[in-house]
Protein backbone atom coordinates (compact mmCIF):
# COMPACT_ATOMS: atom_id res chain seq x y z
CA UNK A 1 0.00 0.00 0.00
CA UNK A 2 1.20 3.37 -0.58
CA UNK A 3 2.17 5.23 2.62
CA UNK A 4 3.14 8.40 1.28
CA UNK A 5 -0.06 10.48 0.81
CA UNK A 6 0.38 13.66 2.27
CA UNK A 7 -2.58 13.13 4.78
CA UNK A 8 -2.06 16.82 6.57
CA UNK A 9 0.77 19.24 6.18
CA UNK A 10 2.03 22.55 8.58
CA UNK A 11 4.32 25.21 7.85
CA UNK A 12 5.97 26.68 10.56
CA UNK A 13 8.68 29.67 9.84
CA UNK A 14 10.60 30.58 13.19
CA UNK A 15 13.28 33.98 13.44
CA UNK A 16 16.56 32.36 14.56
CA UNK A 17 16.26 33.49 17.77
CA UNK A 18 17.03 31.78 21.36
CA UNK A 19 14.03 29.38 23.12
CA UNK A 20 11.79 29.72 19.23
CA UNK A 21 13.06 26.07 18.92
CA UNK A 22 10.46 25.61 21.62
CA UNK A 23 7.81 26.56 19.32
CA UNK A 24 9.12 24.34 16.91
CA UNK A 25 8.66 21.26 19.60
CA UNK A 26 4.96 22.22 20.16
CA UNK A 27 4.01 22.37 16.47
CA UNK A 28 5.79 19.15 16.22
CA UNK A 29 3.60 17.52 19.28
CA UNK A 30 0.31 19.00 17.92
CA UNK A 31 0.93 16.89 14.83
CA UNK A 32 2.00 13.81 16.07
CA UNK A 33 -0.76 14.00 19.08
CA UNK A 34 -2.96 14.51 16.63
CA UNK A 35 -1.62 11.09 14.65
CA UNK A 36 -2.09 9.45 18.51
CA UNK A 37 1.67 8.77 18.92
CA UNK A 38 1.92 7.75 22.30
CA UNK A 39 3.85 9.79 24.43
CA UNK A 40 7.14 8.55 24.12
CA UNK A 41 7.35 9.06 20.65
CA UNK A 42 5.82 12.07 20.61
CA UNK A 43 8.82 13.44 23.57
CA UNK A 44 11.53 11.88 21.19
CA UNK A 45 9.88 13.73 17.90
CA UNK A 46 9.86 16.93 19.99
CA UNK A 47 13.20 16.76 21.15
CA UNK A 48 14.94 15.74 17.74
CA UNK A 49 12.98 19.02 16.14
CA UNK A 50 14.05 20.76 18.76
CA UNK A 51 18.09 20.12 17.95
CA UNK A 52 17.32 20.81 14.19
CA UNK A 53 16.12 24.04 14.93
CA UNK A 54 19.35 24.68 17.52
CA UNK A 55 21.96 24.02 14.42
CA UNK A 56 20.48 26.16 12.48
CA UNK A 57 20.05 28.55 14.45
CA UNK A 58 23.70 28.42 15.72
CA UNK A 59 25.38 27.37 12.47
CA UNK A 60 24.00 28.17 9.36
CA UNK A 61 24.31 31.80 9.13
CA UNK A 62 21.44 32.48 7.14
CA UNK A 63 21.03 35.97 5.57
CA UNK A 64 17.70 36.09 6.27
CA UNK A 65 17.63 34.62 10.25
CA UNK A 66 14.54 32.48 9.84
CA UNK A 67 14.20 28.05 9.32
CA UNK A 68 11.56 26.78 7.86
CA UNK A 69 9.84 24.14 8.65
CA UNK A 70 7.35 21.53 7.33
CA UNK A 71 5.52 18.93 9.29
CA UNK A 72 3.78 16.37 6.82
CA UNK A 73 1.07 13.86 8.30
CA UNK A 74 1.77 10.52 6.02
CA UNK A 75 -0.38 7.64 5.30
CA UNK A 76 -2.67 6.26 2.75
CA UNK A 77 -6.10 6.14 5.16
CA UNK A 78 -5.09 6.65 8.49
CA UNK A 79 -1.55 8.30 9.73
CA UNK A 80 1.07 6.13 9.43
CA UNK A 81 3.81 8.61 9.70
CA UNK A 82 4.83 12.12 10.49
CA UNK A 83 7.55 13.72 8.25
CA UNK A 84 9.23 16.98 9.66
CA UNK A 85 11.35 19.17 7.28
CA UNK A 86 13.99 21.64 8.53
CA UNK A 87 15.10 23.85 6.17
CA UNK A 88 17.65 27.12 6.44
CA UNK A 89 19.71 28.76 3.56
CA UNK A 90 22.77 28.84 5.07
CA UNK A 91 25.88 28.17 4.62
CA UNK A 92 25.89 24.52 4.58
CA UNK A 93 28.21 21.49 5.78
CA UNK A 94 29.17 18.31 5.11
CA UNK A 95 27.74 15.68 6.89
CA UNK A 96 29.87 13.03 6.21
CA UNK A 97 32.81 15.49 7.81
CA UNK A 98 31.09 15.53 10.55
CA UNK A 99 33.10 13.51 12.98
CA UNK A 100 30.74 10.82 15.10
CA UNK A 101 31.10 12.00 19.03
CA UNK A 102 32.25 9.58 21.33
CA UNK A 103 31.97 10.74 25.03
CA UNK A 104 35.70 8.43 25.93
CA UNK A 105 36.84 11.48 23.44
CA UNK A 106 34.60 14.36 24.59
CA UNK A 107 35.82 13.79 28.87
CA UNK A 108 38.71 15.81 28.97
CA UNK A 109 38.42 17.41 25.34
CA UNK A 110 38.11 21.43 25.09
CA UNK A 111 34.87 21.11 22.73
CA UNK A 112 32.08 18.76 24.05
CA UNK A 113 29.51 19.82 22.00
CA UNK A 114 28.99 18.23 18.82
CA UNK A 115 26.24 15.40 19.83
CA UNK A 116 23.04 17.18 18.18
CA UNK A 117 23.28 15.28 14.72
CA UNK A 118 23.86 11.98 16.67
CA UNK A 119 20.73 12.80 18.81
CA UNK A 120 18.77 13.45 15.82
CA UNK A 121 19.92 10.03 14.28
CA UNK A 122 18.90 8.20 17.54
CA UNK A 123 15.97 9.13 18.07
CA UNK A 124 13.75 9.74 14.68
CA UNK A 125 13.42 6.23 12.49
CA UNK A 126 14.79 7.54 9.54
CA UNK A 127 17.46 11.26 8.76
CA UNK A 128 18.15 12.92 5.74
CA UNK A 129 20.28 15.75 5.65
CA UNK A 130 20.47 17.96 2.36
CA UNK A 131 23.35 20.30 2.46
CA UNK A 132 24.92 22.58 0.43
CA UNK A 133 26.01 26.06 -0.71
CA UNK A 134 22.28 27.34 -0.96
CA UNK A 135 21.81 25.67 2.79
CA UNK A 136 20.77 23.25 4.64
CA UNK A 137 17.62 20.51 4.96
CA UNK A 138 17.08 17.90 7.19
CA UNK A 139 14.15 15.42 6.61
CA UNK A 140 13.39 13.29 9.27
CA UNK A 141 10.77 11.05 10.40
CA UNK A 142 9.01 8.81 12.57
CA UNK A 143 6.80 6.21 12.27
CA UNK A 144 3.41 5.95 14.39
CA UNK B 1 13.61 34.71 28.91
CA UNK B 2 10.65 32.49 29.91
CA UNK B 3 12.95 29.18 29.57
CA UNK B 4 15.24 29.76 33.02
CA UNK B 5 15.95 26.88 34.95
CA UNK B 6 15.26 26.96 38.25
CA UNK B 7 17.27 25.18 40.57
CA UNK B 8 17.32 24.13 44.45
CA UNK B 9 19.97 22.10 46.41
CA UNK B 10 19.75 20.22 48.87
CA UNK B 11 23.00 19.61 51.15
CA UNK B 12 23.16 16.37 52.88
CA UNK B 13 26.17 15.26 54.27
CA UNK B 14 28.66 13.20 51.79
CA UNK B 15 26.08 13.48 49.22
CA UNK B 16 23.51 16.95 47.58
CA UNK B 17 20.82 16.66 45.78
CA UNK B 18 20.32 19.00 42.50
CA UNK B 19 16.80 20.36 41.32
CA UNK B 20 15.73 20.93 38.31
CA UNK B 21 13.14 22.59 37.32
CA UNK B 22 12.37 23.48 33.58
CA UNK B 23 14.70 23.69 30.26
CA UNK B 24 17.94 22.41 30.09
CA UNK B 25 19.67 24.05 27.30
CA UNK B 26 23.09 26.56 27.14
CA UNK B 27 22.49 28.65 30.34
CA UNK B 28 20.67 26.17 32.44
CA UNK B 29 23.72 23.39 31.72
CA UNK B 30 25.60 26.64 32.57
CA UNK B 31 23.99 27.31 36.07
CA UNK B 32 23.94 23.38 36.89
CA UNK B 33 27.56 23.01 36.82
CA UNK B 34 28.40 25.94 38.39
CA UNK B 35 26.12 24.85 41.01
CA UNK B 36 27.71 21.72 40.84
CA UNK B 37 31.18 22.79 41.68
CA UNK B 38 30.07 24.85 44.04
CA UNK B 39 29.43 21.53 46.07
CA UNK B 40 32.30 19.69 44.96
CA UNK B 41 34.68 22.61 46.42
CA UNK B 42 32.36 22.33 49.44
CA UNK B 43 33.27 18.88 50.11
CA UNK B 44 30.66 16.67 48.35
CA UNK B 45 31.70 13.62 46.36
CA UNK B 46 28.10 12.25 45.63
CA UNK B 47 25.82 14.28 43.57
CA UNK B 48 22.40 13.46 42.29
CA UNK B 49 20.45 15.71 39.59
CA UNK B 50 16.93 15.34 39.66
CA UNK B 51 15.49 15.81 36.85
CA UNK B 52 11.91 15.73 37.71
CA UNK B 53 10.68 18.80 37.38
CA UNK B 54 12.68 18.97 33.55
CA UNK B 55 10.70 17.91 30.53
CA UNK B 56 13.57 19.11 27.53
CA UNK B 57 17.15 19.15 27.38
CA UNK B 58 19.24 20.42 24.44
CA UNK B 59 22.04 18.89 23.45
CA UNK B 60 24.31 21.65 24.45
CA UNK B 61 23.14 21.94 27.78
CA UNK B 62 23.69 18.09 28.31
CA UNK B 63 27.19 18.28 26.83
CA UNK B 64 28.11 20.95 29.33
CA UNK B 65 27.09 18.20 32.01
CA UNK B 66 29.99 16.39 31.11
CA UNK B 67 32.38 18.75 32.74
CA UNK B 68 30.87 17.65 36.11
CA UNK B 69 31.11 13.96 35.17
CA UNK B 70 34.82 14.86 34.45
CA UNK B 71 34.92 16.52 38.33
CA UNK B 72 33.58 13.50 39.88
CA UNK B 73 36.02 11.71 38.45
CA UNK B 74 38.81 13.76 39.17
CA UNK B 75 37.84 13.67 42.74
CA UNK B 76 36.99 9.93 42.68
CA UNK B 77 32.71 10.70 43.27
CA UNK B 78 29.94 9.91 41.43
CA UNK B 79 27.24 12.14 39.77
CA UNK B 80 23.99 10.09 39.68
CA UNK B 81 20.67 11.26 37.73
CA UNK B 82 17.00 10.52 38.60
CA UNK B 83 13.42 11.21 37.58
CA UNK B 84 14.63 11.56 33.89
CA UNK B 85 11.70 11.43 31.06
CA UNK B 86 12.07 8.24 28.75
CA UNK B 87 13.71 10.38 25.80
CA UNK B 88 16.08 12.13 28.24
CA UNK B 89 16.80 9.05 29.66
CA UNK B 90 17.70 7.59 25.71
CA UNK B 91 19.32 10.71 24.72
CA UNK B 92 21.69 9.57 27.83
CA UNK B 93 22.22 6.18 26.49
CA UNK B 94 22.96 7.16 22.98
CA UNK B 95 25.66 10.04 24.25
CA UNK B 96 27.52 7.37 26.45
CA UNK B 97 26.97 9.47 29.61
CA UNK B 98 25.27 6.29 30.97
CA UNK B 99 28.71 4.68 31.32
CA UNK B 100 29.69 7.22 33.55
CA UNK B 101 26.47 8.38 35.34
CA UNK B 102 24.11 6.19 37.32
CA UNK B 103 20.85 6.71 36.67
CA UNK B 104 18.20 5.63 38.86
CA UNK B 105 14.54 5.62 38.49
CA UNK B 106 13.77 7.88 41.44
CA UNK B 107 15.37 9.98 44.04
CA UNK B 108 15.10 7.40 47.29
CA UNK B 109 17.28 4.58 44.92
CA UNK B 110 19.35 7.05 44.08
CA UNK B 111 20.05 8.53 47.72
CA UNK B 112 19.80 4.43 49.05
CA UNK B 113 22.71 3.27 46.74
CA UNK B 114 24.47 6.39 47.17
CA UNK B 115 24.67 6.66 50.63
CA UNK B 116 25.78 2.77 51.32
CA UNK C 1 8.15 55.07 23.54
CA UNK C 2 7.36 53.31 20.51
CA UNK C 3 5.86 50.14 21.71
CA UNK C 4 5.37 48.72 18.49
CA UNK C 5 9.00 47.37 16.88
CA UNK C 6 8.52 43.15 16.06
CA UNK C 7 11.07 41.92 18.74
CA UNK C 8 10.19 38.14 17.36
CA UNK C 9 7.58 36.92 14.50
CA UNK C 10 6.11 33.38 13.67
CA UNK C 11 4.29 32.24 10.74
CA UNK C 12 2.26 29.24 10.75
CA UNK C 13 0.45 27.76 7.62
CA UNK C 14 -2.44 25.19 8.37
CA UNK C 15 -4.93 23.24 6.62
CA UNK C 16 -8.31 23.87 6.99
CA UNK C 17 -9.12 20.28 9.09
CA UNK C 18 -10.61 19.27 12.24
CA UNK C 19 -8.07 19.33 15.14
CA UNK C 20 -5.30 21.81 13.12
CA UNK C 21 -6.55 24.55 15.56
CA UNK C 22 -4.08 23.05 18.50
CA UNK C 23 -1.57 23.71 16.91
CA UNK C 24 -2.21 27.44 16.35
CA UNK C 25 -2.69 27.28 19.89
CA UNK C 26 0.15 25.67 20.55
CA UNK C 27 2.13 28.10 18.70
CA UNK C 28 0.68 31.13 20.32
CA UNK C 29 1.00 30.10 23.91
CA UNK C 30 4.59 29.02 22.90
CA UNK C 31 5.19 33.00 21.94
CA UNK C 32 3.27 33.89 24.88
CA UNK C 33 5.41 31.98 27.41
CA UNK C 34 8.42 33.31 25.82
CA UNK C 35 7.01 36.66 26.72
CA UNK C 36 6.30 35.62 29.75
CA UNK C 37 2.62 36.53 30.14
CA UNK C 38 0.65 35.21 32.92
CA UNK C 39 -0.74 31.82 32.84
CA UNK C 40 -4.16 32.94 32.83
CA UNK C 41 -3.79 35.34 29.77
CA UNK C 42 -1.42 32.59 28.06
CA UNK C 43 -4.91 30.59 28.08
CA UNK C 44 -6.63 33.81 26.93
CA UNK C 45 -4.87 34.03 23.55
CA UNK C 46 -4.88 30.41 22.84
CA UNK C 47 -8.67 30.05 22.93
CA UNK C 48 -8.88 33.08 20.71
CA UNK C 49 -6.58 31.75 18.20
CA UNK C 50 -8.00 28.81 18.69
CA UNK C 51 -11.70 30.46 17.80
CA UNK C 52 -10.64 32.35 14.69
CA UNK C 53 -8.92 29.38 13.56
CA UNK C 54 -12.40 27.58 13.14
CA UNK C 55 -14.00 30.46 12.11
CA UNK C 56 -11.64 30.22 9.02
CA UNK C 57 -11.80 26.59 8.96
CA UNK C 58 -15.19 26.99 8.79
CA UNK C 59 -17.12 29.95 7.30
CA UNK C 60 -14.19 30.71 4.69
CA UNK C 61 -14.51 28.46 2.14
CA UNK C 62 -10.90 29.63 1.14
CA UNK C 63 -10.23 27.94 -2.54
CA UNK C 64 -6.01 27.06 -0.69
CA UNK C 65 -7.60 25.19 2.28
CA UNK C 66 -5.48 26.81 4.21
CA UNK C 67 -4.95 29.33 7.25
CA UNK C 68 -2.42 31.65 7.44
CA UNK C 69 -0.67 32.97 11.03
CA UNK C 70 1.32 35.28 11.60
CA UNK C 71 2.46 35.85 15.30
CA UNK C 72 4.43 38.92 16.59
CA UNK C 73 6.11 39.98 19.57
CA UNK C 74 5.32 43.42 19.93
CA UNK C 75 7.57 46.02 22.43
CA UNK C 76 10.29 48.56 22.26
CA UNK C 77 12.84 46.88 24.62
CA UNK C 78 10.57 44.30 26.41
CA UNK C 79 7.54 42.03 24.90
CA UNK C 80 4.98 44.39 25.59
CA UNK C 81 2.32 43.00 23.07
CA UNK C 82 1.69 39.76 21.46
CA UNK C 83 -0.26 40.80 18.13
CA UNK C 84 -1.50 37.77 16.22
CA UNK C 85 -3.01 38.21 12.47
CA UNK C 86 -5.08 35.33 11.17
CA UNK C 87 -5.90 35.17 7.41
CA UNK C 88 -7.53 33.10 4.98
CA UNK C 89 -8.93 33.95 1.25
CA UNK C 90 -12.12 33.01 1.27
CA UNK C 91 -15.65 34.72 0.84
CA UNK C 92 -15.26 37.30 3.26
CA UNK C 93 -18.29 38.70 5.24
CA UNK C 94 -19.52 41.75 7.01
CA UNK C 95 -18.28 42.23 10.82
CA UNK C 96 -20.74 44.66 11.00
CA UNK C 97 -24.02 42.58 9.85
CA UNK C 98 -23.01 40.05 12.16
CA UNK C 99 -25.88 40.18 15.26
CA UNK C 100 -24.37 40.31 18.80
CA UNK C 101 -25.43 36.62 20.10
CA UNK C 102 -27.35 37.08 23.59
CA UNK C 103 -28.23 34.26 26.17
CA UNK C 104 -31.91 35.11 26.37
CA UNK C 105 -32.28 34.19 22.25
CA UNK C 106 -30.13 31.61 21.74
CA UNK C 107 -32.30 29.47 24.36
CA UNK C 108 -34.93 28.05 22.76
CA UNK C 109 -33.51 29.24 19.50
CA UNK C 110 -32.50 26.26 16.59
CA UNK C 111 -29.28 28.10 15.72
CA UNK C 112 -27.24 28.61 19.55
CA UNK C 113 -24.46 29.48 17.82
CA UNK C 114 -22.73 32.75 16.90
CA UNK C 115 -20.30 33.13 19.79
CA UNK C 116 -17.10 32.84 18.69
CA UNK C 117 -16.53 36.59 17.83
CA UNK C 118 -17.58 37.64 20.98
CA UNK C 119 -15.71 35.37 22.74
CA UNK C 120 -12.76 36.70 20.95
CA UNK C 121 -13.63 40.28 21.73
CA UNK C 122 -13.89 39.36 25.59
CA UNK C 123 -10.82 37.44 25.65
CA UNK C 124 -8.36 39.85 23.83
CA UNK C 125 -7.44 43.11 24.42
CA UNK C 126 -7.61 44.35 21.00
CA UNK C 127 -9.74 42.78 17.93
CA UNK C 128 -9.53 44.13 14.68
CA UNK C 129 -11.46 42.39 11.30
CA UNK C 130 -10.43 43.34 8.05
CA UNK C 131 -12.75 41.40 5.57
CA UNK C 132 -13.83 41.77 1.89
CA UNK C 133 -13.55 39.53 -1.60
CA UNK C 134 -10.39 38.58 -0.86
CA UNK C 135 -11.04 37.03 2.53
CA UNK C 136 -11.12 37.87 5.74
CA UNK C 137 -8.07 38.78 8.30
CA UNK C 138 -8.27 38.70 11.82
CA UNK C 139 -5.89 40.72 13.96
CA UNK C 140 -5.78 40.17 17.52
CA UNK C 141 -3.26 41.85 20.48
CA UNK C 142 -3.13 41.09 23.99
CA UNK C 143 -0.80 43.24 26.46
CA UNK C 144 1.38 41.81 28.84
CA UNK D 1 -8.54 12.44 16.07
CA UNK D 2 -6.51 11.99 19.39
CA UNK D 3 -9.38 15.05 20.61
CA UNK D 4 -11.73 13.04 21.51
CA UNK D 5 -13.72 13.81 24.60
CA UNK D 6 -13.43 10.92 27.60
CA UNK D 7 -16.58 10.95 29.57
CA UNK D 8 -17.58 9.38 33.07
CA UNK D 9 -20.55 9.39 34.78
CA UNK D 10 -21.83 8.90 38.23
CA UNK D 11 -24.85 8.75 39.01
CA UNK D 12 -26.07 9.77 42.43
CA UNK D 13 -29.38 9.65 43.75
CA UNK D 14 -31.22 12.77 42.50
CA UNK D 15 -27.36 14.27 41.40
CA UNK D 16 -25.37 12.69 38.53
CA UNK D 17 -21.91 14.06 37.95
CA UNK D 18 -20.29 14.01 34.08
CA UNK D 19 -16.95 14.28 33.94
CA UNK D 20 -14.95 15.30 31.02
CA UNK D 21 -11.55 14.40 29.87
CA UNK D 22 -10.53 16.33 26.82
CA UNK D 23 -11.21 18.70 24.58
CA UNK D 24 -15.26 19.96 24.27
CA UNK D 25 -15.12 20.77 20.41
CA UNK D 26 -18.08 19.58 17.99
CA UNK D 27 -18.35 16.38 18.58
CA UNK D 28 -17.31 16.89 22.16
CA UNK D 29 -20.01 19.09 23.20
CA UNK D 30 -22.16 16.45 21.35
CA UNK D 31 -21.26 13.86 23.40
CA UNK D 32 -21.48 15.79 26.74
CA UNK D 33 -25.63 16.58 25.60
CA UNK D 34 -26.03 12.93 24.56
CA UNK D 35 -25.11 11.61 28.31
CA UNK D 36 -27.06 14.70 29.95
CA UNK D 37 -29.88 13.79 27.90
CA UNK D 38 -29.47 10.01 29.10
CA UNK D 39 -29.37 11.11 32.53
CA UNK D 40 -32.30 13.83 32.84
CA UNK D 41 -34.23 10.31 30.75
CA UNK D 42 -33.02 8.65 33.88
CA UNK D 43 -34.62 11.03 36.14
CA UNK D 44 -31.56 12.90 37.53
CA UNK D 45 -32.71 16.66 38.09
CA UNK D 46 -29.58 17.66 38.88
CA UNK D 47 -26.50 17.35 36.96
CA UNK D 48 -22.85 18.65 37.77
CA UNK D 49 -20.61 18.92 34.93
CA UNK D 50 -17.22 18.86 36.34
CA UNK D 51 -14.73 20.13 33.54
CA UNK D 52 -11.86 19.47 36.02
CA UNK D 53 -9.85 17.22 32.61
CA UNK D 54 -11.00 20.07 30.66
CA UNK D 55 -8.28 22.79 29.59
CA UNK D 56 -9.83 23.67 26.25
CA UNK D 57 -13.12 24.43 24.66
CA UNK D 58 -14.42 26.26 22.00
CA UNK D 59 -17.32 27.77 21.02
CA UNK D 60 -19.12 25.19 19.17
CA UNK D 61 -18.59 22.81 22.17
CA UNK D 62 -20.53 25.00 24.41
CA UNK D 63 -23.10 25.79 22.49
CA UNK D 64 -24.62 22.80 22.16
CA UNK D 65 -24.49 22.64 25.96
CA UNK D 66 -27.06 25.26 25.78
CA UNK D 67 -29.32 22.60 24.69
CA UNK D 68 -29.07 21.14 28.42
CA UNK D 69 -29.67 24.12 30.14
CA UNK D 70 -32.71 24.13 28.28
CA UNK D 71 -34.02 20.49 28.92
CA UNK D 72 -32.46 21.61 32.58
CA UNK D 73 -35.15 24.61 32.58
CA UNK D 74 -38.34 22.45 31.53
CA UNK D 75 -37.84 20.50 33.89
CA UNK D 76 -37.05 22.80 36.41
CA UNK D 77 -33.68 21.23 37.30
CA UNK D 78 -30.32 22.53 38.28
CA UNK D 79 -27.12 22.54 35.51
CA UNK D 80 -24.28 23.28 37.46
CA UNK D 81 -20.17 23.32 36.41
CA UNK D 82 -17.07 22.91 38.62
CA UNK D 83 -13.60 22.84 38.46
CA UNK D 84 -13.31 25.30 35.51
CA UNK D 85 -10.25 26.76 34.74
CA UNK D 86 -10.37 30.68 34.64
CA UNK D 87 -10.42 30.93 30.79
CA UNK D 88 -13.72 28.75 30.45
CA UNK D 89 -14.79 30.52 33.60
CA UNK D 90 -14.43 34.11 31.78
CA UNK D 91 -15.78 32.46 28.62
CA UNK D 92 -19.10 31.70 30.57
CA UNK D 93 -19.62 34.50 31.57
CA UNK D 94 -19.09 36.17 28.76
CA UNK D 95 -21.52 34.04 26.99
CA UNK D 96 -23.58 34.50 29.74
CA UNK D 97 -24.28 31.04 30.19
CA UNK D 98 -23.40 31.52 33.94
CA UNK D 99 -27.03 33.32 34.41
CA UNK D 100 -28.37 29.84 33.77
CA UNK D 101 -25.94 27.22 35.14
CA UNK D 102 -24.07 27.81 38.40
CA UNK D 103 -20.26 27.99 38.58
CA UNK D 104 -18.74 25.91 41.51
CA UNK D 105 -15.02 26.12 42.51
CA UNK D 106 -14.75 22.50 42.82
CA UNK D 107 -17.32 19.72 42.99
CA UNK D 108 -17.96 19.70 47.05
CA UNK D 109 -19.23 23.02 46.61
CA UNK D 110 -21.26 22.28 43.69
CA UNK D 111 -22.47 18.78 45.39
CA UNK D 112 -22.67 20.46 48.78
CA UNK D 113 -25.08 23.39 47.13
CA UNK D 114 -27.33 21.10 45.12
CA UNK D 115 -28.51 18.15 47.40
CA UNK D 116 -28.97 20.52 50.31
N1 LIG E 1 22.02 23.70 9.74
C1 LIG E 1 23.37 23.64 9.75
N2 LIG E 1 24.09 24.53 9.03
C2 LIG E 1 25.44 24.50 9.00
N3 LIG E 1 26.16 23.59 9.69
C3 LIG E 1 25.52 22.68 10.44
C4 LIG E 1 24.11 22.65 10.50
N4 LIG E 1 23.74 21.62 11.30
C5 LIG E 1 24.88 21.04 11.72
N5 LIG E 1 25.97 21.67 11.21
C6 LIG E 1 27.39 21.30 11.40
O1 LIG E 1 27.44 20.00 11.95
C7 LIG E 1 28.16 20.03 13.19
C8 LIG E 1 27.61 18.98 14.15
O2 LIG E 1 26.32 19.37 14.60
P1 LIG E 1 25.73 18.72 15.89
O3 LIG E 1 25.95 17.25 15.83
O4 LIG E 1 24.32 19.13 16.00
O5 LIG E 1 26.56 19.28 17.11
P2 LIG E 1 26.82 20.79 17.57
O6 LIG E 1 25.73 21.63 17.04
O7 LIG E 1 26.86 20.72 19.04
O8 LIG E 1 28.15 21.14 16.99
C9 LIG E 1 28.06 21.44 13.68
O9 LIG E 1 29.12 21.79 14.53
C10 LIG E 1 28.08 22.22 12.37
O10 LIG E 1 29.41 22.38 11.92
N1 LIG F 1 -13.16 33.81 8.49
C1 LIG F 1 -14.47 34.00 8.19
N2 LIG F 1 -14.88 33.93 6.90
C2 LIG F 1 -16.17 34.13 6.57
N3 LIG F 1 -17.15 34.39 7.48
C3 LIG F 1 -16.81 34.45 8.78
C4 LIG F 1 -15.46 34.27 9.19
N4 LIG F 1 -15.43 34.42 10.55
C5 LIG F 1 -16.69 34.67 10.94
N5 LIG F 1 -17.54 34.70 9.88
C6 LIG F 1 -18.99 34.99 9.90
O1 LIG F 1 -19.32 35.54 11.16
C7 LIG F 1 -20.33 34.77 11.79
C8 LIG F 1 -20.14 34.78 13.30
O2 LIG F 1 -18.99 34.06 13.67
P1 LIG F 1 -18.82 33.59 15.16
O3 LIG F 1 -19.19 34.69 16.07
O4 LIG F 1 -17.44 33.05 15.30
O5 LIG F 1 -19.88 32.43 15.37
P2 LIG F 1 -20.09 31.06 14.58
O6 LIG F 1 -18.79 30.68 13.94
O7 LIG F 1 -20.52 30.08 15.63
O8 LIG F 1 -21.18 31.34 13.61
C9 LIG F 1 -20.21 33.40 11.17
O9 LIG F 1 -21.40 32.66 11.25
C10 LIG F 1 -19.81 33.73 9.75
O10 LIG F 1 -20.95 34.07 8.99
Amino acid sequence: MASDAILREVSLVLPMVPDMEIAAGKTATALAEFMEMSSDKIDEVRMAVVEACINSFEHSHAADHKVHLNFAVLGSEEPEKLEITIRDSGVGFSPDDVEEPRIEEKLWAARKRGWGLKIIRGLMDEVEIHSGRNGTTVVMRKLR
Amino acid sequence: MSETLKLTVDRQDRLAVIYTEGYINNQGGEEIARAADELIGAGHKALVLNLHGTKLVNSIGISILIEIIEKMLEIDGTLAFCCLTPTIEKTFHIMGLAQYARIFKDLDEAVGALTD
